[in-house]
């Protein structure tokens, strides 16, 4: 375990570095950052100046190797736009846009393990053959389109919920939350459900179909066989091993709620990361998209590393070397 | 001689496949809308009432008329009224289409391809080079395809002569949508490889001293077949949402030529103000096509029944 | 059942809560735009939404008021010395505190003057001509000039006066280096003489201000707002929902189509007025040949007739009446109407006639038309892409094949001042109201000093003596004549394609009662707020 | 004749498909007495495995009990619901299925299945629980059943895995054991083993074993009786010793007489030309008139009743009184 764990980690490594590289080599194409940042009444030496403090008179490989000298000390340099550490822009930013997606992948997980639960259990039944056909729909729509489409709905015609924002925020010092104010908690409900959906279904229909095929198997058989009762059967048993390939879709689907945020935030006005990194690519604010790319990495291979580590919490096989040791 | 092509047809329609077809009216409904709008898309030169898509046939002045209603200035009338640019909708709807069709298809087209090729040779040859390419899916696994598109948008701009850039636009939706739908051709090949290449008639082969290789394409592909077309179908409706929300967020069809997902965007805009059937239309036709593909796809699983993980 | 009922509390609950928010902040404006204030930094950024939130917490020695004129602020009285007409002088405003409770007096000023002249500074060049400030006593201050600059007072209304032992405590004498990556004090603190005092900010999401008690003009202005609270919302129709569903109560760009539905929403208004803002096309007139035609060896739009007819074929009235919902002034001039120079003559909007602009271009050999790629932004200006589109189509009509770049401005004003684009769309602001301004950027030759924004590539030596010239032309009649002739030079050689005015629309609740500013400047401290 | 434990009356097991019902099971019916041994033969598809699920009532749809009458111990419960089923599963009859591999629940350790399954039928705390299935893995004969019992089922040998299988089947305590071919997947070398452990086990306790193979070896040194299942059918049904020694229906002869050792596989060593139909293509008449060597008239007509010859009942229009004469033609 402890090999397996340091070969994963190695190559992690090396997926963060290769991130890295295309993320900041994509930088040089997006746009020359000097242009924005001086505006229109600027001269041609004002521009020289800036690139020459910027470094971006150097090499590319220079450039390269000096970002991820600072990388791995957490320094990203200073944000073009703001002026301030990218490191502690992303550190004022992060909590909101966790928030969001804890909300989001709760709300998927739950929703989504329910209902796929429930379809496979109920197959061919009338309300899981509707469950079925809804999510078709969930699955169809872009994410973008239902965010509208709710925010037209629940903010504008109907005026429950608020159409933008995270409402009011408690300071906690090192973590900005909108959990402990009511008005927090109403502006998180349509972002996180915008954001939600599409996973949601997604589990749901992994869930059902991994349960499908579990209660196929003959240790189900056996199990009822045995006189277990239903929800023994059903949830002793047959979840417990659907889980096994869920966890791999459910941690994927959980960092692909961090990048998909980018459309929600923009939809929403959340200020959170993805917001910040589409204002980054709007201003060429190279450290911030830089830096945001690399963060959305560390989350991608670390939610992969968790999700192996949970292999081995959930499924007792590949704990072999361990148990006959 | 009529008789025996009859009795083919007649057999042919009392296959399995084709009986299960008959007797799901989701899978010929959703074939027939997805027919219908392909059609439509393909045969849109021929019967369109206008090329939006040439710009010196527009008039501005008939820009957000209301479907069905006489324009207030030049008196035309529209089935689903124009958009900000006097486009007729149901013209730009049937052209968007087209776009839309036309990358999710190749998207599509390009993921089987690479995954397939990928898988066989993972599978075949094993070793350093299937734990690489493994690898690699791995990764790309963990990449939302809207990522990796915008990596491949910005780099490719770099890249591509400015006045190339439109056709880039689409080609990089292609490449971006089709990277991130490969994994799971390659994962379905390379498992079919894995179990056929231990196989006495490929063994018996390599004995031989005769390529195995052909040979086991020509087994392994009739075996994945099943599995690949379902595959298809659902990459090819995650394609057209995926080209959708690029497009929505501008790394994708121009706006001179927009596809379904550009003119959600634009129509966006007009929400409020009372002109619902630049959006409403357009997403009601990308609904239309992404649910019926998707409803498709579902039916297939259920009738090729294939070993999916 | 039981948890039926605790749903209900808690929407109950909820209900009661928010109503009770809204009651208690009748006096809250919430305020929202596109952008965020870059810094707090007074000197660190030029542009709209920076100095707009700043004109809420610091002041310049002059402002403009909500109708765009000078008025005083913290100088009560200006103007050049009679003795030296190189010396302007400027009686100060007393007994003005900063928010920190220090007193405001001369040592503050000279201060944040030197401050707005230092290399880091993004004010510099309106101040190019400044040789030396001073004081002049405790309530007095002098601005000594290279040569006499009649404009000089006009350059003022965005430079802010900082506390100087406030910046010295705390480490912000430097102007805050944005280009340069600096994270100073000065950013994200703020302490001026203005009638709202920062409370918290986070950037890109929310800054809250709340009234100042202590301010000199308490008495003189409404002050009737006691909470500002500030959000940016980027996306357009989140913010409409956001001002429809009342979220917030001041959006300053309602996107023109949407303007009808707020204004007839209970409770809601638009208020309109033009902008300091015209907007056109510019065409590289200068080059030999073109990278972005498809014409070998030659450059059509070297020749003053294809000029002609590119101009003739834009329908202006059609992009007001359908792009911009009538919320444009269709333009023949590059100027907007308040600047010296302008004239109703010059900016009669030119014919638009497809047949006479074929003929045109049947003359200039182009009978067949061209193809050419056109740069367009499209988050800058008020439905920029879509013009741009318009504009496709109306130049189709005569043949002319245009392919459409739109980019984020980020990418699209270095294509301008790189020369990298032969067609063009640019907007111009002009915030000394003088043609000087245009001139210098737009028309001169493109240099070390001047033209930097000239990317039609135009270029006369003799014309360029004439615009240097104004700078120290005292003799306003003559140097007014010097303008026309510049404009009529502008205007014969169709150097730029006018499309129009911008026209700014403010949305916002019933309850606020203000006028638009041109500069789309809000001045919080002239609102009114209704019951 | 001891005390029936099991009666199956005229079961049918079918399967709605899109072209109309397929009859998996045709009218079967059989007895089983208490603490008999009764062996189920024939190829694959012939209906013994789905015979023996629905007897538990574990078809899997849509597969269903299209007719006839099941009776355990007196009761009638082929028309149960799964709810009121589920309490004689495990306690009154078990099941062991083919394959031990699969049959265990690889993410629980074999003592969690066992305790589970104690705690299901019997009121035991977790404690006595545990005892109890340290004495049934003692009982089927896994090695040092204390410490193994929180070994994962993966750590076990094929063999070991289907000891925990018989433990947990008998962990119930129950009066019928379905063994639906338990030693197929099996080395030959430990399938004696196992039968003979399953054999001793229910005969200390008196329990009765249904046991579905096609291993014609297991059913001569286990059953009391055995019956030939063919394309849904009983064949023949009788004592072991007179079935083997003297078979009478055609198919029974031509499975014994393919047996040279009686011992091995009848999938494979069937020496009738031909093979089974199709559940869609079943002959009209006797279903294994194709395959007859001594096919006439009646066996195209309609297919034959039980019939009672000596200790054995047989299905076949030979052994009708009507037709004794005609068969030697």
């Amino acid at each position: 375990m402890l090999a397996f764990a340091i070969r994963r980690m190695f190559q992690s490594i090396i997926v963060l570095l290769v991130v890295g590289l295309v993320a900041f080599s994509m930088f040089n194409f997006v746009g020359d950052p000097v242009d924005s940042m001086l505006g229109q009444e600027r001269t041609d030496a004002d521009v020289e100046r800036v690139r020459i403090q910027l470094g971006l008179d150097q090499p590319f490989p220079v450039q390269y190797y000096k970002f991820l000298q600072g990388a791995v000390k957490g320094n990203f340099g200073i944000s073009y736009r703001q002026g301030r550490p990218v490191s502690q822009i992303i550190a004022e930013r992060l909590p909101a846009t966790l928030e969001l997606a804890f909300v989001s992948a709760v709300l998927a997980i739950i929703f989504g393990v329910a209902l796929g639960i429930f379809t496979a259990i109920r197959r061919n039944g009338w309300a899981a053959n509707t469950i079925m056909s809804l999510s078709l729909i969930g699955v169809s729509l872009p994410t973008f389109l239902i965010g509208i489409l709710l925010i037209y709905i629940f903010a504008v015609e109907l005026g429950w919920l608020s159409s933008f924002g995270r409402g009011d925020v408690v300071d906690l010092g090192w973590w900005r939350t909108g959990f402990l104010t009511k008005s927090g908690l109403l502006a998180i409900i349509l972002p996180a459900i915008t954001l939600g959906l599409y996973q949601m279904t997604l589990i749901m229909r992994i869930v059902r179909a991994e349960m499908l095929e579990v209660l196929r198997t003959d240790y189900i058989k056996f199990a009822r066989a045995r006189g277990l009762s239903k929800r023994a059967v059903n949830f002793g048993h047959a979840l417990k091993n659907t889980m096994v390939p869920v966890i791999t879709v459910t941690g994927m689907q959980i960092g692909s709620i961090i990048a998909f945020a980018i459309i929600t935030e923009t939809v929403f006005q959340w200020p959170g990361v993805g917001l910040l990194f589409i204002n980054a690519i709007r201003f060429v604010d190279i450290p911030i998209m830089a830096a945001y790319l690399m963060l959305i990495s560390v989350m991608f291979v670390s939610i992969n590393l968790i999700v192996d580590l949970l292999y081995f919490a959930i499924d007792p096989r590949l704990r072999l070397d361990k148990t006959k040791g | 001689m009529f008789n025996k092509i009859h009795d083919n047809i007649f057999r042919a329609l009392n296959s399995d496949f084709l009986y299960s077809f008959k007797h799901s009216p989701v899978a010929i409904v959703s074939f027939i809308v997805a027919l219908t709008l392909v059609l439509g898309a393909v045969l849109a030169p021929f019967y369109a009432p206008h090329n939006p898509f040439d710009p010196a046939t527009l008039n501005l002045m008939n820009g957000f008329s209301a479907p069905m209603k006489p324009n207030e200035f030049t008196g035309e009338t529209f089935l689903l009224g124009t958009d900000d640019q006097g486009r007729d909708v149901f013209s730009t709807i049937l052209y968007g289409m087209r776009i839309s069709l036309f990358v999710g298809f190749a998207a599509v087209t390009f993921a089987m391809v690479l995954g397939v090729s990928l898988g066989l040779i993972a599978g075949y040859v094993g070793g350093w080079l299937d734990a690489l390419i493994m690898r690699i899916a791995d990764v790309q696994l963990t990449f939302p395809g809207i990522l990796v598109a915008m990596l491949i948008f910005g780099i490719a701009k770099g890249f591509t002569p400015i006045d190339q850039r439109d056709q880039m636009a689409i080609w990089v939706l292609i490449i971006a949508i089709g990277l991130s739908e490969w994994v799971q051709f390659a994962r379905v090949v390379r498992g079919a490889t894995l179990v056929e290449k231990n196989k006495e008639y490929v063994q018996a082969a390599r004995l031989n001293g005769r390529r195995s290789g052909g040979i086991l394409i020509g087994h392994i592909l009739p075996n994945v077949l099943g599995s690949v077309l379902v595959i298809a179908t659902i990459s090819l409706a995650l394609a057209i949402i995926a080209e959708a929300t690029l497009s929505f967020l501008g790394v994708g069809a121009p706006p001179t030529k927009p596809s379904l997902g550009t003119l959600i965007r634009i129509g966006q805009g007009y929400l409020f103000s009372g002109e619902w059937w630049i959006l409403l239309f357009p997403a009601v036709t990308l609904l239309a096509l992404a649910l019926s593909v998707n409803l498709l796809g579902d039916w297939l699983r259920d009738a090729l029944n294939p070993k999916l993980k | 059942m039981r948890l039926k009922t605790l749903t209900r509390i808690a929407l109950a609950s909820t209900i009661v809560l928010s109503m009770g928010i809204g009651m208690a902040n009748a006096q809250t404006l919430n305020w929202a735009r596109a952008g965020d204030s870059i810094t707090l930094d007074p000197h660190a950024q030029n542009e709209g939404p920076t100095t707009a939130l700043q004109h809420q917490i610091s002041e310049a020695l002059i402002v403009r008021d909500m109708t765009g004129k000078a008025v005083p602020a913290l100088a009560t009285e200006w103007g050049p010395s009679e003795s030296d007409p190189n010396v302007w002088s400027f009686k100060l405003r007393e007994g003005v505190k900063f928010h920190d409770g220090a007193e405001f007096d001369s040592e503050d000023v000279v201060f944040s003057f030197n401050r707005a002249m230092s290399e880091e500074s993004n004010f510099k060049e309106l101040l190019a001509s400044v040789k030396e400030v001073r004081a002049n006593g405790k309530y007095g201050f002098e601005i000594v000039t290279d040569g006499p600059n009649p404009l000089m007072a006009s350059n003022l209304t965005n430079l802010f006066i900082m506390d100087k032992d406030w910046a010295e405590a705390n480490g912000a004498t430097k102007v805050q280096d944005v280009e340069g990556g600096e994270d100073t004090f000065a950013s994200r603190n703020a302490n001026g003489t203005g009638p709202y005092i920062l409370v918290s900010r986070e950037p890109d999401a929310k800054t809250v201000l709340r009234i100042n008690e202590n301010y000199w003009g308490i008495d003189e202005f409404p002050m009737e707002i006691k909470e500002i609270v500030y959000t940016p919302i980027q996306n357009q129709a989140t913010r409409v929902a956001a001002l429809l569903s009342g979220d917030v109560d001041f959006i300053q760009d309602v996107p023109v189509q949407d303007l009808a539905r707020v204004g007839e929403t209970d409770g809601l208004k638009v208020i309109t007025a033009p902008q300091n803002r015209v907007i056109f096309f510019g065409m590289n007139q200068g080059d030999a040949d073109l990278e972005t035609d498809n014409v070998d060896g030659k450059n059509p739009f070297a020749d003053l007739r294809v000029r002609q007819a590119v101009n003739m074929a834009i329908n202006r009235e059609a992009i007001k009446k359908i792009v911009m919902r009538d919320q444009s002034v269709p333009a023949g001039m590059i100027s907007p109407p308040f600047v010296n120079g302008w004239t109703a003559e010059l900016d009669a909007v030119p014919e638009n006639n497809v047949e006479k602009a074929q003929g045109l271009m049947n003359d200039a050999g182009y009978g067949d038309g061209f193809s050419i790629r056109l740069n367009c932004p499209n988050d800058r200006y008020i439905n920029d892409e879509a013009i741009c589109q318009a504009a496709v189509g109306m130049l189709a009509k005569i043949g002319i094949n245009v392919q459409l770049e739109a980019l984020p401005k980020a990418q699209h004003f270095p294509l301008i001042g790189g020369l990298k684009t032969d067609f063009y769309m640019l907007g111009w602001g002009v915030p000394t109201y003088d043609s000087e301004y245009i001139f210098n950027f737009l028309v001169h030759t493109k240099g070390e000093k001047y033209g930097s924004w000239n990317g039609v590539r135009f270029s006369d030596p003799e014309l360029d003596m004439k615009i240097q010239g104004l700078a120290s032309e005292t003799d306003l009649d003559k140097r007014n004549q010097t303008i026309a002739d510049i404009w009529a030079v502008v205007q014969k050689e169709q150097l730029y394609i006018p499309i129009h005015h911008q026209v700014l629309n403010w949305g916002m609740s019933d309850k606020v009662d203000t006028i638009v500013s041109p500069e789309d400047t809000p001045m919080f401290k002239y609102f009114k707020l209704g019951s | 004749m001891s005390e029936i434990l099991l009666k199956i009356k005229d079961l049918i097991v079918e399967f709605p498909t899109r072209r109309g019902l397929l009859r998996a099971v045709d009218k079967v019916s059989f007895e089983i007495s208490k603490g008999e041994v009764l062996g189920i033969v024939g190829e694959s598809g012939a209906g013994k495995s789905l015979t023996g699920a629905a007897i538990i009532g574990l078809l899997e749809p849509p597969g269903r009990i299209g007719g006839g009458e099941i009776i355990f111990d007196g009761q009638r419960i082929d028309n149960l619901s799964d709810e009121q089923m589920r309490p004689l599963r495990g306690k009154r009859i078990a099941m062991i299925f083919q394959d031990p591999l699969t049959s265990l629940n690889p993410l629980y350790r074999i003592g969690e299945q066992l305790v589970e399954t104690i705690q299901t039928h019997l009121s035991m705390d977790n404690k006595q629980a545990r005892i109890r299935a340290i004495e049934l893995l003692d009982e089927v004969g896994i090695p040092a059943p204390e410490t193994r019992i929180d070994a994962y089922p993966h750590q076990f040998s094929g063999g070991m895995r289907q000891r925990v299988v018989i433990a947990l089947a008998l962990a119930g305590e129950p009066d019928l054991i379905i063994a639906d071919e338990p030693t197929t997947a099996l080395d030959v070398s430990v399938q004696a083993q196992i039968i003979s452990l399953l054999k001793n086990l229910c005969k200390e306790r008196g329990t009765a074993i249904m046991l579905i193979t096609h291993d014609m070896g297991v059913i001569a040194e286990t059953a009391d009786r055995m019956a030939v299942m063919y394309s849904g059918q009983i064949a023949e049904i009788g004592k072991t010793y007179d079935l083997i020694r003297n078979p009478k229906h055609p198919y029974s002869v031509g499975l014994m007489g393919s047996i040279p050792a009686i011992k091995g596989d009848v999938k494979r060593l069937v020496q009738i030309p031909g093979s089974m139909p199709r559940l869609n293509n079943i002959p009209k008449g006797c279903s294994f008139n194709p395959r007859c060597e001594k096919v006439f008239e009646p066996c195209y007509i309609k297919r034959s009743p039980l019939i009672d010859v000596g200790n054995s009942s047989v299905a076949c229009w030979l052994y009708d009184e009507e037709y004794k004469g005609a068969k030697k033609k």
